[in-house]
């Protein structure tokens, strides 16, 4: 093993062996059997995995100012003005996201040797799924906006060729289109937004675009850019409105959803605008666009997982939700928060999705949670680890999602206000709700399935026991000040955002006052040291304290800290209520009638698909037949037809005319010539 | 008196010529012909150009129109269903069209005003129309001995035996 | 203004043959456009030959040179050709199609 | 060797030429032999290419190799012909696409494959011809010559349907291209009424001055008729009908992907020789690309028909092309070349994967098809690669050219970028949908399950998938190459606009009414 | 009055006289010996040695004062082209004439006393002279169209064009007499001193006009047009190449020599009737020819229409038109001749292959045949590295040049309406048969070695014509009056 600095000159083989993998078996994956595939497919990204730890270690190792390491490969595209080199970099932020992706693939293609054992197509899914992993840790490795670019389109295809796995299935087509075309639509502004950086900028690296992007362009060009960059998150990490599809998705093999839709793919989006901070933080607006979607993600989507029936979709729209969570906290100014809740979210959600992978495994393809029940005891390692996956995400206190979810939660309170404070616990309480009504409605109650019950392999437990284990300790990376903790997550990432951590500006105007402003500055403690403090930011911390919260620091976030906590707790209470305590009573069903109206925009997923199917998809089915007939075959072709018909047609009738009779021809001649002797 | 002998030809000339047009029998049409071209001869004879007169007399209406009349006589068609000028589309046509150009024609060849030059004496004698025949004229002269040969091997060759 | 027509009338001059040439010209024309039986067109044919002569031996006249006289005696010659070859040609047809209706050679059409 | 001493240019114009012509003398007879033959001629073009690749300076913008000799000096046309960096990869890529039109077509079966592959190699030299023209005349030439071997592929060889096709194909390019013909007449007559030289030499034509009344409709001549042959949006749909009746091994298909021709054309010829309305009509010429653009994209959609699929979104792709030819800056000249290599990669690569499909299930309707790739995973494979590569993603050579476009367009106006760039989304739309319906879900129950690749189809597939890929990861191959002629070339246009004032797209309007305002001294002129 | 017989310098008409006398030796060698290859070997040795007295009268120039019969570049280039055509006709005719019953004694001879009209009608100076080679030529065609006696549609294209035939030249004739009668001469120089001299007579023009319906009757011009198609289906095949090649481009070759150079003064007047002359007839014979089933009668309308394309140089009528016009006559000569000689040269027993359906799969049973019928209908249709295109070339050249776009631009819009119909005969030659192909029929040896010459000759003047530009730049300049 290399040492010392040298390592990172081997950068470039984080995502380069999962795609030595991935076309080895795309190659050779037919004839080389199933346990060569398995071992050539885990056993990639188990190296590359290793070699994003050593590099950890390496990193970690120096000093705050060095932890940034850039790696060109070579010049990819150069027209005139126009270059973007094939380069690497390694900062904080792509550190501990190849440490997570790289880690978290690895487990979940452990559990897909498993999971996927009695697939035709074995080796096909380890050729996605290693690709996948190249493409993503090429995403968060990336030197510059179109290598992002790059990992970004190619996740989106493997994501794509993963749901539509199951090709035979009219479903799993239908959702791998679907995710393919709304997460490209968000692409497209992604792309415009490269485009016009690198008008800007004149550049698409990132150290160079984001080292004084406030010098380069104005408050409204940072406001288009960062709009534009957030659509194209929006549209990977399936917020509101191009959530859609994230649902369909479940229709790929489980260990694809628990990698691709709920730990790794779909929190690009989050990653994206992580990254682009800067760029977000010269624009109070765009921010406070991103903090309202993610909120309306977050509370949408609970209100549907709330009533869902199928498990995976359940865990679809909690994603949905958490993630929404993440651009929330984003948008108020806690883009650590954001990452913190985006790891300990996919250990969770992982541990989640494998575990739910198992249950279906077990009952033969079963998803719908009606039909299942009373499996604690006969999958009871299952059942273990869901429950800790299920209390880290509801955020129960020590508990991965809890330190996480807290800081977002303390942040929204801070710059978001209380009302977003209270829509965001309200949510905080669904999730305890759903991700609990899965537990008690699947594992509790009684057994509603006759299937002859396949119980998880090793290699399928093994990967549940791991991320259980991350969820339970997961959080501690990152455990508040107040707790006594040193919020080493915040700390480690501090360099790439900056002066951040909760100083958003939202709702507030930006004009502060100076004296605020340092005072907020000297408050923000220890974790925005070292930093160089903008005015701006000063400007947009000494909102915060202009509305006059006088309350102590601590005692606040002790406070919120209880409140959520509780809000998580009662939740839980709420779904043992429902389901297991008021046994026969079916007060799920009786508030289902009730709230008739709710219930139904519920499941109907706010009716976004029928109401994207009627404004999109079929006028443009529509209109695309239109074009054709009206346009295409009416108006270009008749024209030629016209034309071409006309001439054949007087091709017919003027050879009539050559009548066969001498008569007539010497009757014409003369018509010639009297014409011909008039005219002269 | 000249004028008298000038519209008496004419009206020969044209009754005649108008009479091979719209007899109803062939044998008609060639006779009216015969009369026509006399009165052309006549014209010619008018024109002072008496050599000409003599070989339209002779070769006109004495050669061609007899092999006319040996084709007519030869060639024993049935002449009643062409006999009469059909009133039919093509023919009103025609007949409308030739009219027009009758018309035009005659009236535009007409019109300007000539006078006749006066000519020495010996104006279109034989003399004088072979002294320029034989010289200036010499390769055209030739041509047509080709043409007669010519017309003797169509005639071989298309009406003759195999 | 009368008495100039009738002057012009009564005065035989050049136009007064051109006429007669065009006339008989027309006549021919006439003739071919509205008859049918073949050997009536030949005659037709005959007739605008004739129309022109006396043309050519109009003009000439007034111009006092030969040069037309000339041309219609070889124009009698090709006429004589003509009418040689149509002959035969005409006995070659009815021969095989027994008939002299130019209205009738009509197979060969659009 | 010694290039000097040996025309490389012109060997690779006749060797496909003799070819043809030995094949159609001698061999019309004996298939094997003409099909062997035609083969090897084409590959060694591929390697006549690589060689001229590998001594092409990549630093020189200026017309290399040239070879300059009388061809009819009594109008001033000349056998003129040289190689600059656009020219250079239509070449190769040419000669690479032929050969696989070939490899493509190998097991087709039926009578007069000699001719088949004696036609296919004349459409060859008439290709590479036109790429390496530099006389107008000859370019004339080459440019009609190609049609006729054209014409005969798809007439001779074509579907149920070809008779109407063909037609369609005749009346818009012959049409438009016989326009074309005037035009150049006219320019090369204002060349001798301005200069005192009679000459077809594009070199020297360039910067004729025309006057305005006349420059319109010569110049609208000239781009009808390489609009047409691009095609461009309202003159397309020939090229959909000429695709469904095209052979089905796809041979054709591949090979009439070269009429990109057309774009060729609009770069080296339009621009030089009629800056001025060049830049004038640009606003015109980019809502006509536009418009083919997203309109190809949408009727794609709605086609039943494999080829005629793709044929709309070739119309779809070569609308970007053109968008960035007319942005007149240096990205999208780069992205127009190298999307026009693409293209012929990715479309050539689906139309191939289809006419395999077709060998095996004799339709192309898609409504007939579905769940093939039970049984033909590698054919679904090469197909879901190609279909990607359409798509753009970037690592494949479509996305760069595209994605140089958008900025280029970017560059000139965001509207133009913005709508460009929406048929991103259009794009993964219809073409994954395609495979939806092509491949994926429950396959109709066979009797037999149908053969998957064989060797030699897996292996011509492969050819271009992994050009796709090499040039996609490594594009400076090519734009190195590019990069100094777009430039020289944009150096003239902008050279001899230069005087034209701000409102530069409003003459356009000027010119018009300056054209009404001429009067017409003859009549029957 | 002194009768002095002239000084005729023989020399000047040795080529015509040669002519004649073989055609005469060769009616004496049928009538001694009835064998037709003796005929056929004495015409052709006529013809070497006319082609070889031309050569050697290239050079040379008559003063008009010595002799009726022009000789100039001009002259010769033509003279050069008629012979050719002549003896392409011959050769074509070898077997043909022997299977279709034709009778070679004199068919012949027919064709060299035909020859000889063209020969003397291209060189003459006088409108008698003209006359008389019209005639020469007419009847002799009138001849050999109807010499194949028992089928009816020679019978009926015979009787067709002697008909409408004469009748034209009575319309020649009544406007040769206006023309003398405006100008009081028959000479060509003398007639257009005339002209030039005062303001253009009113008979004249009317003459003019008379005698451009019996050459427009000869050259096919719409409307005198009608006759074409009949006569050229019913028309023993090779006699219709030899009308389409020889006899149409004598009378236009003469045409233009009556605008250039008699005629020049009136010309202007008659641009807009030329003009539309030209555009119908290149219309009229395009859009007829679409649909038409007969092959024979698709190349008539076809050699309409190329009337039509000739006719647009008489319009502009500058020394590049002229010239355009004598390459265009030229290209076309050899491609009509040759594009007939293939179909001559493709009849199945006794019936010839008439109908386009019969041109099914050719290219498989008869390669040669097809592939030089294929280079002929790209050459007729003005596709490049033919001939044809080369004409249509310099033709739109001079008419962009001069200023008649219209005019070019509706030329070219005809071009690629003619593709549909001759690309459409090409499809169908090259269609694969169904099943099994018909067994390749052996066709005479020196047709097909005649054809393939010609198919050749159409693709080096497509390819490098500038020989061949330079003897029309020379044949031009004899006839390119100072006037224009």
């Amino acid at each position: 093993m290399v040492e010392g600095r040298e390592i990172f000159n081997l950068l470039w083989l984080v995502p380069a062996i999962p795609l030595f993998g991935a076309l080895f078996n795309c190659l050779l994956g037919y004839r080389a059997g199933n346990l060569v595939v398995s071992i050539v497919g885990c056993g990639s990204i188990g190296l590359s995995f290793l070699l994003s730890l050593c590099i950890f270690r390496v990193f970690y190792g120096l000093p705050v100012e060095d932890r940034q390491i850039e790696l060109c490969l070579f010049q990819w595209i150069v027209s005139g003005d126009f270059q973007a080199p094939l380069d690497l970099l390694l900062d904080p932020l792509s550190m501990v996201m190849i440490t997570m992706v790289s880690g978290v693939s690895f487990l979940i293609h452990v559990y897909s040797v498993g999971y996927m054992a009695n697939d035709k197509c074995f080796a096909r899914y380890f050729f996605y799924l290693n690709l996948f992993v190249f493409f993503m840790l090429t995403l968060v490795l990336a030197g510059n906006f179109l290598v992002l670019y790059i990992g970004w389109e190619g996740v989106g295809l493997c994501s794509y060729l993963l749901i539509s796995f199951w090709y035979e299935r009219r479903s799993a087509a239908a959702a791998g289109l679907k995710a393919f075309v709304v997460t490209r639509f968000g692409d497209f502004f992604f792309a415009l937004g490269i485009i016009l950086i690198f008008l800007q900028f004149g550049s698409l690296h990132f150290c160079s675009v984001f080292a004084n992007p406030g010098e380069v362009i104005g408050v409204s060009m940072a406001t288009w850019i960062a709009l534009l960059i957030f659509v194209g998150a929006v549209g990977k990490s399936a917020q509101v409105p191009l959530h859609t599809w994230l649902p369909d998705a479940m229709e790929a093999p489980t260990p694809v959803s628990a990698l691709i839709h709920a730990a790794t793919m779909v929190t690009a989006g989050v990653y994206l605008v992580a990254r682009c901070y800067p760029i977000f933080e010269l624009s109070p607006f765009s921010l406070q666009v991103v903090a309202i979607v993610g909120l309306l993600t977050a509370f949408i989507s609970a209100t549907v997982a709330l009533v869902h029936t199928d498990i995976k979709k359940i865990l679809a729209f909690s994603t949905i939700s958490q993630l929404g969570h993440m651009f929330l906290a984003l948008g108020v100014g806690a883009p650590g928060a954001a990452i913190f809740h985006l790891l300990t979210h996919a250990f969770a959600k992982a541990l989640l999705f494998l575990g739910s992978g198992a249950v279906i495994h077990a009952l033969n393809d079963e998803m719908d949670i009606r039909k299942m029940g009373g499996l604690r005891r006969y999958i009871p390692a299952t059942f273990f680890t869901f429950t800790i996956g299920a209390l880290a995400m509801s955020g129960v206190p020590g508990l991965a999602g809890f330190f996480s979810k807290d800081a977002i939660l303390y942040a929204t309170f801070v710059n978001g206000g209380p009302l977003m404070w209270a829509l965001i616990v309200i949510t905080a309480s669904m999730t305890g709700f759903y991700t609990f009504r899965i537990i008690f409605v699947a594992f509790f109650g009684v057994k509603r399935w006759d299937v002859h019950l396949h119980a998880p392999g090793k290699a399928m437990i093994l990967p549940l026991v791991l991320l259980a284990l991350l969820a339970i300790t997961g959080g501690y990376m990152g455990v508040p000040h107040v707790l006594g903790g040193s919020d080493r997550i915040s700390e480690f990432l501090s360099p790439v955002f900056g002066n951040a951590e909760v100083h958003g500006s939202l709702g507030s105007s930006v004009e502060g006052v100076a004296l605020a402003a340092e005072e907020g500055g000297v408050v923000e403690g220890e974790a925005a040291e070292g930093a160089p403090q903008g005015t701006e930011t000063a400007e947009g911390i000494a909102g915060v304290w202009e509305t006059g919260i006088q309350m102590s620091e601590k005692s606040l976030e002790m406070l919120l800290m209880l409140v959520s906590a509780v809000m998580a707790l009662g939740g839980i209470g709420l779904a043992f209520y429902f389901y297991v305590y008021s046994g026969g009573r079916d007060v799920p069903t009786r508030l289902s009638e009730k709230f008739r109206v709710a219930y139904s925009i519920f499941t109907n997923g706010w009716y976004f698909d029928a109401l994207y199917k009627a404004v999109f998809v079929d006028p443009y089915m529509k209109l695309s037949t239109f074009f054709l007939k009206a346009v295409d075959v009416a108006v270009i072709d008749n024209i030629v037809r016209g034309v071409a018909g006309s001439l054949l047609s007087a091709g017919n009738i003027l050879p009539g005319l050559q009548l066969g009779v001498v008569r007539w021809y010497a009757t014409v001649m003369v018509l010639g010539a009297i014409i011909i002797i008039l005219y002269i | 008196m000249e004028q008298i002998l000038f519209y008496i030809a004419f009206t020969i000339t044209v009754v005649s010529a108008a009479s091979v047009v719209l007899q109803g029998r062939v044998m008609y049409s060639v006779l009216s012909l015969i009369v026509t071209l006399l009165g052309v001869a006549w014209i010619y004879a008018m024109l002072s150009a008496p050599f000409l007169a003599i070989v339209q007399v002779i070769l006109y209406a004495g050669a061609i129109v007899v092999l006319l009349l040996f084709a007519v006589m030869m060639l024993k068609f049935d002449e009643t269903v062409q006999r009469r000028l059909r009133p039919d589309l093509l023919g009103v046509i025609g007949a409308l069209v030739a009219l027009v150009f009758a018309g035009m024609f005659v009236s535009l060849v007409s019109c300007g005003c000539f006078e006749f030059a006066s000519i020495p004496a010996d104006y279109g004698s034989i003399k004088s129309i072979g002294s320029v025949l034989y010289t200036q004229y010499l390769i055209p002269l030739e041509l047509a001995s080709v043409l007669l040969l010519v017309a003797v091997v169509g005639a071989v060759m298309l009406a003759g035996r195999r | 203004m009368q008495a100039e027509v009738i002057q012009s009338l009564l005065v035989v001059g050049p136009s007064h043959f051109l006429v007669l040439g065009a006339t008989l010209f027309s006549l021919g024309v006439l003739g071919f456009l509205v008859r049918n039986n073949i050997i009536v067109l030949l005659m037709c044919i005959e007739l605008m030959i004739n129309g022109a002569g006396i043309t050519f031996i109009a003009f000439c006249r007034q111009m006092g040179s030969l040069e037309g006289q000339i041309f219609v005696l070889f124009v009698m010659v090709v006429a004589a050709v003509e009418i040689a070859v149509g002959l035969s040609i005409v006995v070659l047809v009815f021969k095989n199609r027994a008939t002299l209706n130019a209205d009738e050679m009509e197979v060969l059409k659009w | 060797m010694d290039v000097s001493s040996w025309p490389i240019l012109s060997v690779l114009i006749l060797l496909p030429a003799a070819g043809a012509v030995f094949i159609f003398v001698v061999l019309q007879q004996n298939e094997f032999l003409s099909k062997l033959l035609a083969f090897l001629i084409s590959v060694e073009t591929v390697v006549l290419a690589v060689f001229l690749f590998r001594r092409f300076d990549p630093a020189d913008g200026e017309m290399q190799f040239v070879e300059k000799m009388d061809w009819i000096p009594e109008f001033g046309a000349s056998y003129h012909v040289g190689v600059d960096g656009i020219s250079l990869f239509m070449v190769m890529i040419t000669t690479v696409m032929v050969t696989l039109a070939m490899l493509s077509s190998w097991d087709q079966k039926g009578r007069g494959q000699a001719l088949f592959y004696g036609f296919l190699l004349l459409l060859e030299a008439g290709l590479i011809g036109i790429f390496l023209a530099m006389d107008l005349l000859l370019f004339y030439v080459f440019w009609e010559v190609m049609l006729i071997p054209m014409y005969f592929l798809i007439g001779v060889w074509g579907g149920a349907n070809r008779r109407y096709a063909t037609l369609k194909l005749i009346i818009y390019t012959m049409g438009a291209s016989l326009l074309m013909l005037v035009a150049i007449l006219a320019l090369y007559f204002y060349h001798h009424a301005q200069v005192g030289e009679y000459t077809f030499d594009i070199t020297k034509l360039y910067g004729t001055p025309i006057p305005p009344e006349v420059l319109l409709p010569m110049a609208l001549a000239f781009f009808v008729a390489f609009a047409v042959k691009s095609p461009l949006f309202p003159f397309h749909t020939w090229l959909t009908d000429a695709h469904a009746e095209a052979p089905v091994s796809g041979a054709v298909d591949i090979t009439g992907l070269l009429i990109k021709t057309g774009a060729y054309a609009l770069l080296r010829f339009l621009l030089p020789l009629f800056p001025e309305f060049s830049m004038s009509f640009a606003p015109i010429v980019v809502a006509m690309a536009l418009i083919a653009n997203l309109y190809g994209a949408m009727l794609a959609a709605a086609q039943n028909d494999l080829k005629r699929l793709i044929a709309y979104a070739s119309v779809s792709h070569v609308g970007l092309v053109i968008l960035g030819i007319f942005v007149f800056n240096v990205q999208g000249i780069d992205g127009a070349v190298f999307m026009m290599v693409s293209i012929a990669l990715c479309s050539g690569g689906l139309f191939m994967v289809v006419g395999m499909i077709y060998k095996r299930s004799g339709t192309k309707d898609i409504s007939q098809l579905g769940g093939l790739w039970k049984d033909m995973p590698v054919l679904a494979g090469f197909f879901m690669f190609f279909v990607v590569a359409s798509v753009g993603l970037p690592g494949l050579s479509n996305f760069v050219g595209e994605f140089l476009i958008f900025v280029g367009a970017f560059k000139v106006s965001v509207l133009y970028g913005v709508v460009a760039a929406f048929v991103m989304v259009l794009t993964a739309v219809y073409l994954l949908w395609m495979f939806w319906r092509v491949m994926l879900e429950k396959a109709p129950e066979r009797a037999t399950p149908w053969r998957d690749l064989s060797m030699a189809e897996t292996v011509t597939l492969t050819i271009p998938a992994i050009i796709v890929v090499v040039i996609g990861v490594y594009p400076k191959i090519l734009l190195d190459r590019i990069e100094p002629s777009a430039l020289k070339l944009l150096g003239q246009v902008k050279k001899e606009t230069a005087q034209m004032d701000d409102l530069g797209r409003w003459k356009s309007l000027r010119l018009v009414e300056r054209l009404k305002e001429v009067k017409r001294d003859k009549p029957w002129r | 009055m002194e009768m002095t017989l002239p000084f005729v310098n023989l020399g000047t008409i040795m080529p015509q006289i040669i002519v004649a006398f073989f055609a005469m030796a060769a009616l004496m060698v049928d009538a001694f010996y009835r064998n037709t290859r003796y005929v056929f070997a004495v015409s052709i040795l006529g013809l070497a040695l006319a082609l070889y007295a031309v050569y050697m009268q290239c050079g040379l120039v008559i003063p008009p004062e010595e002799s009726m019969v022009a000789i100039n570049s001009y002259t010769v280039f033509f003279n050069v082209i008629f012979l050719l055509v002549a003896a392409v006709t011959m050769f074509l005719s070898l077997s043909y004439a022997d299977l279709t019953g034709i009778d070679g004694g004199k068919y012949y001879p027919l064709i060299l006393l035909a020859t000889l009209g063209m020969m003397l009608l291209i060189s003459s100076r006088d409108m008698l002279l003209m006359f008389l080679a019209i005639e020469l030529l007419s009847i002799s065609s009138y001849i050999l169209v109807a010499s194949q006696r028992d089928r009816w549609m020679s019978n009926e294209a015979a009787i067709k064009y002697m008909l409408t035939g004469a009748f034209a030249s009575a319309f020649l004739l009544f406007g040769i007499a206006l023309v003398f009668g405006a100008t009081g001469t028959m000479d060509f120089m003398k007639i257009k001193q005339a002209l030039s001299d005062g303001p253009v007579l009113f008979h004249a023009q009317i003459g003019l006009a008379m005698m451009l319906v019996g050459l427009g009757f000869k050259v096919a011009m719409v409307p005198f047009h009608m006759w074409a198609p009949d006569v050229y289906e019913g028309a023993p095949t090779p006699i219709s190449g030899f009308l389409s090649a020889g006899s149409k481009v004598a009378v236009f070759a003469f045409l233009l020599r009556l605008f250039a150079d008699p005629f020049a003064v009136p010309h202007a007047d008659w641009i807009a009737v030329l003009w539309w002359i030209s555009v119908l007839s290149m219309v009229v014979g395009n859009v007829s020819a679409l649909l038409q089933k007969s092959v024979k009668r698709m190349l008539a309308y076809s050699s309409i229409a190329h009337v039509g394309y000739m006719l647009m140089a008489l319009v502009i009528l500058d020394t590049r038109a002229m010239e355009a016009a004598v390459l265009y006559m030229a290209v076309y000569a050899i491609t009509g001749l040759a594009a007939f000689g293939c179909v001559a040269c493709l009849s199945k027993g006794p019936e010839e292959r008439l109908d386009i359906q019969d041109y099914t799969a050719l290219a498989y049973s008869h390669p040669v045949q097809a592939g030089v019928l294929s280079v002929c209908l790209l050459s007729l249709a003005g596709i490049p590295l033919t001939a044809g295109f080369i004409g249509k070339f310099y033709l739109f050249g001079a008419a962009v040049n001069a200023g008649f776009v219209g005019l070019a631009v509706i030329g070219v819009l005809n071009s690629a309406v003619s593709l549909y119909y001759y690309m459409g005969l090409m499809l169908k030659m090259y269609t694969a048969p169904e099943g099994v192909g018909e067994i390749a029929v052996t066709s005479p040896m020196a047709g097909r070695l005649v054809l393939i010459v010609l198919g050749l000759a159409i693709l080096i003047l497509g390819i490098y014509p500038s020989p061949v530009l330079g003897f029309v730049k020379v044949a031009v300049a004899a006839i390119a009056s100072p006037v224009m």
